[in-house]
């Protein structure tokens, strides 16, 4: 069965390393600190301007001038820190983020992504994730499988205008965890009870299968 | 005001010079730190042809919104549109031109602009629309772009305290882009909650010196949430 | 030292890892917020053919000066030569390799190897030796030139206080290059006069958030004076 | 008779426009705000990270994280603010310092000036000099007029390798007040009781001279 939203955030939290600097972007990403393992100690960037984002306020702490990058209100763990959008992408683009989880529209073999406009049809702007996806080494792309209509999210070419070009190593879709390299997909993991075959149907892109595919651990 | 007193007490004197045409950049992200009075200042004026260089650029009947709606502004600069239908409404139609700036970009371009260096190299953009026409280079086989400073004819900017030489504190995430915002205006105007004396703040905690600051004035603040989540028991 | 906890007990410990040939950026502007006893144990581990990047490099007999006395550097970046004989005398007598770098250029060249800028354009040093061999470019009807940055194997950081997630203050003008050093460094060692608890610090007044920070321990600091100036009544 | 130090900084002081930030190189600029006129207001940035430089401190209060460019222990005053060296530069490279005073080896008619080191004798490194001569629109430097050997400090062509190129449009020397433009020294005011001759035998580079030159008034 496909991943539950919180299922995926699940899964994206045992990627943490103790000690790991984290940005987390808007949606399934947002949901990723509610999983984090025993004994693992992370940080939570927010991209405009607070290292060390905590849970939701109560509705007496609701503070106007405290939100993250989604805008929603916030709060802040101990040990947080306050600093200006520079320094923040000074953080994100000299590489200090040790993990960056994001979602996104495409992905394709080549590690491009495209999350931030729809020609004709949507445009949100890039935000913060162009600087993002250039600035980490280590990314993880949460999306659903395929769109609603079946039209997969996993291609040889993106077809919307990029976010970033070859940056993507990972990806975790309702469906399947992903690794790209050498130009094609390689299916690390599937969800509990998805087949193989279920993915292939779904990945556009040249999809390499090792082996047993193991299913996903929770 | 005269000498190193910064401190004005009408709106209309804060922004006074604005013209048409002009280019203003303003703090805040999302709806949170912006200069809200100084908006509302210049949704007043009628001032046209503006553009515009804001992260976001408010909501539709909110923020740097109401200059958009009353189609005050010729050119955004900005890196998001979303939760802003009139903004997207424009930009879609080609009523509205728009530059759409990776944030990071968006920040650094603001701060150079304050600091004199006209140009950087970034790697955020490469190979997306964004670095379509800017040169290209090379350093440690990576490939970067190009960009440019800003600078503005007016910088508006929202602080929490100031003293009357025009230092300035930052309150938490209403920090965002309003640092780099204060040094980028040649004209640079602040408004804040709270005026303290010369000598009040700590000179290791001051966040803005007064020397970017050329205007200063005290507002009260609405400060509306985009999005107020909370803890449910 | 486990998950977000940066402190060592041990200047060992501390600078472990650094090997010959290695570039170190030091933070400090004179004696004035120098990580002495990181220097100290870099003199001691007798490191060798290293490039210091650093404003000054400390008197004689005193900061940085050791290492040179030492002949532990190859090469150093700094601005200024002034008030230290012996490195104007490996200088003059090329037994050091020297590059004189305008104080502002190297202030912005350390920032930017710290914010994954790999050069940037400055008027600094136009029409003068600094600009030899480098790109020039006109903005404005200015020239500049493209300046780029600096990354060190290690940066070593001075700091007042510190809590164990490696959050910085700095105290007066011992923080000078001390905030950009900490951004730069492949390896980031932090020593400070006190630490405190995690917490304690207010998260508006931290100048170096803990992300930049590898390493962090305490020392005691002899915090020596290059121009004692005092008022005579 | 050639300017004491002290009326060198006399006379500086009398460019201070009320409100200005300045920057006061090492030497004699340092005795400028003694010498600052009633009813003027300034702040004097100090390039390692310091605006509202105050005078020296008195021996209980000397401390060793409170110094100025030039290494001198000093205090600050009501409104100071201390910063980081990227963001003092951010400063003065932005233009947003109002007045630099600075000394110089040498200045010629072009608006050079030569500050840093005299090849194969001296080297002292240009500090944050080519930076606070790239920044400031509005620059003084004060010098004596030539060297104890008699030698012009006012040249054509500089001889020492640059600190800035085109940059001094005002040069305060212990026998006159020269503003350059137009690739040429023009001589505004000539000390008091020093003969209009004399600066001419002291300027080797082509000096304008229009009417009468008054002295300078303290």
């Amino acid at each position: 069965m496909a991943l539950s939203r919180n299922q995926l955030a699940q899964r994206v939290a045992q990627e943490l390393n103790d000690g790991d600097y984290v940005n987390l972007g808007i949606g399934i990403p947002t949901l990723v600190p509610n999983f984090i393992p025993d004994g693992i100690e992370v940080m939570l960037q927010s991209e405009n301007g607070l290292l060390g984002m905590g849970v939701f306020p109560t509705e007496e702490n609701v503070d106007a001038d405290l939100i993250n990058a989604g805008k929603q209100t916030v709060t802040m763990v101990k040990g947080a820190s306050l600093f200006s959008s520079a320094e923040s992408f000074a953080m994100i683009r000299g590489g200090h983020v040790d993990l960056t989880v994001l979602g996104a529209f495409e992905v394709d073999v080549n590690g491009n992504i495209a999350s931030y406009m729809i020609p004709g049809k949507l445009i949100k702007g890039m935000g913060g994730a162009m600087d993002l996806v250039a600035g980490a080494d280590n990314i993880i792309v949460t999306m659903t499988h395929a769109s609603k209509y079946g039209d997969s999210k996993l291609l040889t070419n993106c077809s919307l205008p990029l976010t970033g070009k070859g940056c993507i190593k990972k990806v975790l879709t309702d469906l399947a965890f992903i690794e790209i390299k050498n130009g094609k997909f390689h299916l690390l993991e599937r969800a509990p009870g998805v087949s193989v075959e279920e993915i292939i149907k779904l990945t556009e892109g040249e999809l390499v299968i090792n082996g047993d595919v193991p299913e996903m651990q929770f | 005001m005269a000498g190193l007193d910064k401190l004005v007490t009408s709106y209309e004197a804060a922004m006074a010079g604005l013209e048409d045409n002009m280019t203003v950049i303003s703090g805040g992200f999302g709806l949170c730190g912006i200069p809200e009075n100084l908006i509302q200042e210049i949704y007043h004026k009628e001032t046209k042809g503006l553009t515009i260089v804001s992260n976001n650029c408010g909501i539709e009947e909110y923020g740097l919104g109401i200059l958009l709606s009353k189609r005050q502004i010729k050119k955004m600069v900005a890196s998001y549109v979303g939760e802003n239908g009139e903004f997207e409404r424009q930009l879609m139609a080609n009523e509205l031109e728009v530059e759409l700036t990776p944030q990071g970009t968006l920040a650094e371009k603001i701060r150079a602009g304050g600091a004199g260096i006209p140009a950087f190299y970034t790697a955020t953009g490469v190979g997306t629309l964004v670095a379509e026409g800017k040169h290209h280079k090379i350093y440690n086989d990576r490939e970067y772009i190009l960009e440019e400073a800003i600078v503005g004819d007016f910088a508006i900017v929202k602080a929490w305290k100031a003293d009357r030489h025009g230092n300035l504190v930052y309150r938490k995430t209403a920090r965002n882009f309003n640092p780099m915002v204060a040094t980028a205006g040649k004209i640079t105007v602040v408004e804040v909650e709270e005026l303290v004396e010369v000598g009040e703040l700590d000179p290791d905690e001051i966040h803005t010196p007064g020397i970017y600051v050329d205007r200063l004035i005290v507002g009260t603040f609405e400060k509306r949430i985009e999005q107020r989540t909370v803890l449910t028991a």
